[in-house]
């Protein structure tokens, strides 16, 4: 093969892997576009699948955690998700998640956080 | 041979290089080059004796079953929501494939057939699995080395990368903060796997295996219904597959060819590689900085290499000493995925134009 | 195709049929639908090349082994405590294996040849392992519809059953209470796999793999001093064999045979053989119930098609919705697992008249 | 193959069906019986078994460990997160799990506390 | 084989174990000595491994959830064998027990009870 | 044969006889003597059919891939420290071989064939993957006979070797307190593993696929950076192995081969090649003993034969039996895991001798 023709094939699969790439970032946009308007499906979705998470005929390996508590009043905390702040801005909340992150060894995408609250 | 596998694994307990690979890969290189110990020996034809253990447990990587069923693993533990929420992120991924090119270049300059050129460069993609997939089809005969060399070179990425990084961008730059990334719904994550399942395997079917099974495990780990399912692709399966693929890739090194010449021009050629695809993501980085007014640091471009999540961790802590309000590790996610996508599509390609 | 890949996800994400299985199905029918993919390519006979990723994993059903190593899984989940405890039980899910044979007829009619006609007809002993086992021995081309069709109708138990149970008995009947059931000693436990290996695969070798599975599996559990094997059979291996079934058994599904007329009759007679199954359980509950004086709640016979735990769940919530002092769920269960033994021998017999 | 052959293939069927799992009723039936009989070998076997629980050369794979408490009254405890602290202070439980954390060689960021509690 | 070819054999081969287990204990021996001079060396992986038991980039499986106390006094509970009742009767306990087991599915020869306290 | 099935099966649960493999065996003589399953059947040559369902699981043993994969999990949980912090146990490791050659020329004179007579023999070497290792591939047709005799007699070492202890120590020896074992450092324990794979596998290449293995698995629990991966072959690889092993093991039971005075004479041998090796490994630890000037207890002689960790629990036992102050188990545990060391090397020898 000469230089020439390497030369080639590499613009070629360049421009391949771009070609693919862009036609897949507007396909997701595009999906996120359409999805956007099937709100209704989507909540029907997500309440579906909170109710199914603990059906189902086999039992989850590893060990079942269940914690308990006697909510006395609806918490006022701020929600993001399946994140509360309670008395934390985001900035804050943003550096100890990374903070936690770092410390661990655990790529924030891994941790799950529940809560983070202030002290008083 | 003995005295590199020594090497090996002293680099993967001591200096910690991508251990739970490169322990396996170490042991099989010393394991096959014990003296007639045969334990890659095929049995006669009339399988009138048995093979070696190796051998058996290598027709995994030689029919590109391993690579796959890691892919499904990594899929379950991959979080694609950074990727959705920013879709351009993609660009990045692409662009951090440049050095595959480069390499392959100056590898059929240095006088590799274009097969072992294409093995070569795909270490470029910072991918493990889709390197071993790729150069197990392509060019056997260089699998180790090309398997080490990525391997290492992942490892090395927070030295490899900071001062191009550090020379390719201003400080200013660097200071740069991105806007929080919107939430990204349920729905939409699952609908990705099959979107770009789809997508990709129609447009390069040569890498549907790897495609498929990434996105397969992806669909595990969103539909939130199949837990059990992501759980042992996650453990039992990834780790138990990890250890077949690791030591007989190890295996496969034979002294005469992996000490020769080709080795080290393949771990010059391994370092180029990472070097031009850290530049591409970090050029194309610059270029949407520019763009967007400022609005994207270019340090996550870096991390379009893949070698998930190290690069994203390198950005992160770039951008924090350039500036310590700032928390780039979200927005390097969707690049860094996107580089094992942008990795499988390069992979894809090749072997499309040199798969036999 | 894929729009039915797309379907299949759907109903196994956002409706949860049996998720386990349909999903990974669900997108075994995508990938091998995917064009010039060649997933389930086969090698050239002198494996010059090599074949496709799912070919390969294929090769564990096609052999009969993934579903026999889900059933040790299955008997390691298994109690059968409830059907010692009560061995009339056996009577029931005998009884509820009737769809089986009506759709047989049915099928035959409808020009479908035996070995079809019997691959069918196991749809209605609502058994997911054992609708594959014999589908791929008598019927490979039809597995993929069989599966999907068996697996839905499973998770559509709660709204195919009910009609039928409450047209079939009186609500006196279903308000029935009936008496607790003795405890059953561990060594009853631990002998019973053993007998019913014996006698089963004494009378119907064809389906020992099975059966004999199965029973091992519930040695395991019962036998209390291999906890390490009982907790891996139940976890792991079941889960990586689940990923492998599904996934292969969906890409057995290809567009000319999946999108013609055999798969709208399999649809109809699989639906068909659950009605007759679920109306045999209960008939002969009614004569038991007859005949015991009223002791026994017709209700827990419609539990004999199998589908653990599903069809026993039903059976209670009707039970209760008569007499909400009605815990029927123990005493269903017996008849439950009694219908998976009841269709693995349907099974064994139509292995034996038709298989090769 | 004929309507009748397939009429008769059914019938043959459903009474092999029933032969089969009428005789292992029977059997099972005649089991218990029998194994009733034996019963000082079966409470051989129980204390034998019981006994063997805790042997073995391998360790048993995740057991679930659940520490159940009857809430007479709504507990007063002090909440973060997921943890509850009850009549100890932060320092002292930091110093306890840091202890568990050490000795049992698992690091912090994979034990989850649920309630570290002072025993009065 | 003749029992002399036989004896021959086994001779042989017992002289070849002898061999081989003497020559790896000399080299374990001359390994301790010459691994004995690098202590240096020998720390820094120590400390390196120390620091390295928490990277790794992916999470461990299955987390172990530890319930700590602070045994202030020691507690003067009621035992039964691995479980521990403070103020409920065996009674309530095993009520519990079956509840716990209904609940989570699982069975309770699965289950492990650490403690059941009543609360006040 | 299927009298005998429910023996064994008896012996592992009831009497609890190293139950994770006799079970699974027992379960597997049963199913291969159900007369017609054909569970062991081979596929014609064509392949036009399929075969049993344990002949397929069966391969890994015919071609030694289980034993290598159980010694994985084996390495794993093994830990050498006693062993490395004193050396010389490798001595009393290899005097509680001597049962081997003893069994070997009794098993000679008895008129079977050199090739059966090692893999009897080995039965000494009270190690079951390594029996099952050795006779698959010199005397397959008495495999079953010779992995069910190994594992009942290690079973049976708490019965066996108490009388033989005390009949061979004074009780003045058995009162010996030994002085505490040094501690080994983490550096030596990664370095252990490394030698003795290169220096036995040099030596005796024939036993590399066991002895790389175990050293592999050990070397994962050293090294400290691949819990995952430890984690894995100590419980889902290694449990998997073990039923797919046990259960075909047991199913190459025969009845024409295991009800012939063969099987007789393996069980007398057998018992025959413990009794020896406890005495080799006894006398040599006296002969230390007296050459130490007394510091060494020759109890620990006896945990030569391996059976890790019974042999060393039984010296602990009979330590304190006579010196209630006597804590021998860490010093019985160094000749304890050399013994395991020791059966692979001598099955090294025997394989090389008499391997085609
Ligand atoms: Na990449
Ligand atoms: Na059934
Ligand atoms: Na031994």
């Amino acid at each position: 093969m000469t230089l020439m023709d390497s030369l080639m094939v590499s613009l070629i699969g360049l421009v391949v892997v771009f070609s693919v790439l862009i036609l897949l970032s507007f396909l997701i946009k595009f999906q996120s576009v359409v999805l956007g308007y099937i709100m209704t499906d989507k909540n029907k979705l997500d309440a579906a699948s909170a109710k199914g998470k603990d059906t189902g005929d086999f039992t989850a390996e590893g060990e079942t955690v269940v914690t308990a508590e006697v909510p006395n009043i609806v918490d006022e905390g701020w929600s993001t998700g399946e994140l509360r702040l309670l008395g934390v801005d985001e900035k804050t909340a943003a550096m100890i998640m990374a903070i936690v992150s770092h410390e661990s060894q655990i790529p924030l995408s891994e941790l799950q956080f529940k809560m983070i609250k202030a002290i008083n | 041979m003995m005295l590199i596998a020594c090497i090996l694994i002293y680099m993967a307990i001591v200096k910690k290089y991508e251990p739970l690979l490169l322990l396996p890969i170490a042991f099989g290189v010393l394991l096959a080059n014990l003296p007639m110990a045969n334990l890659m020996a095929a049995p006669p034809d009339d399988h009138s004796q048995v093979g070696g253990l190796l051998y058996y447990l290598y027709q995994g990587v030689k029919l590109g079953i391993y690579p796959s069923l890691i892919f499904l693993g990594v899929g379950a533990m991959t979080d694609f929501g950074p990727l959705i929420a920013r879709p351009s992120s993609l660009f990045l991924g692409a662009a951090a494939q440049l050095g595959i090119y480069i390499a392959f270049v100056v590898a059929i300059c240095l006088g590799f057939n274009p097969q072992e050129g294409a093995a070569i460069a795909i270490i470029g993609g910072a991918d493990g699995p889709t390197a071993i997939f790729l150069s197990a089809r392509l060019a056997p005969e260089l699998l180790p080395a090309i398997a080490i060399a990525a391997y290492s070179y992942m490892a090395l990425i927070p030295m490899i990368q900071p001062p191009i990084m550090r020379l390719l961008t201003t400080k200013k730059e660097r200071e740069i903060e991105m806007v929080q990334l919107r939430e990204v719904s349920k729905l939409e994550r699952i609908v990705f796997p099959i979107v770009v399942t789809i997508v990709v395997c129609m447009l390069l079917p040569s890498v549907s295996p790897l495609i498929g099974m990434l996105m397969l495990g992806n669909l595990f780990r969103e539909s939130g219904v199949v837990e059990r399912l992501n759980d042992t692709v996650q453990h039992a399966l990834i780790n138990i597959v990890t250890i077949f693929l690791g030591t007989t890739v190890g295996a496969t090194a034979v002294a005469e060819v992996f000490l020769s010449p080709a080795t080290i021009k393949i771990i010059v050629l391994g370092l180029m590689a990472f070097v031009f695809s850290t530049i591409g993501g970090l050029l194309l980085g610059k270029l949407m900085c520019f763009l967007s007014g400022g609005k994207v640091n270019p340090l996550i471009g870096s991390a379009g290499v893949s070698a998930v999540p190290m690069a994203a961790r390198v950005s992160q802590s770039e951008g924090q000493k350039a500036n310590p309000a700032n928390f780039l590790l979200m927005h390097a996610m969707g690049p860094n995925v996107a580089g094992v996508i942008g990795s499988a599509v390069a992979a894809g390609f090749l072997l499309a134009m040199f798969g036999s």
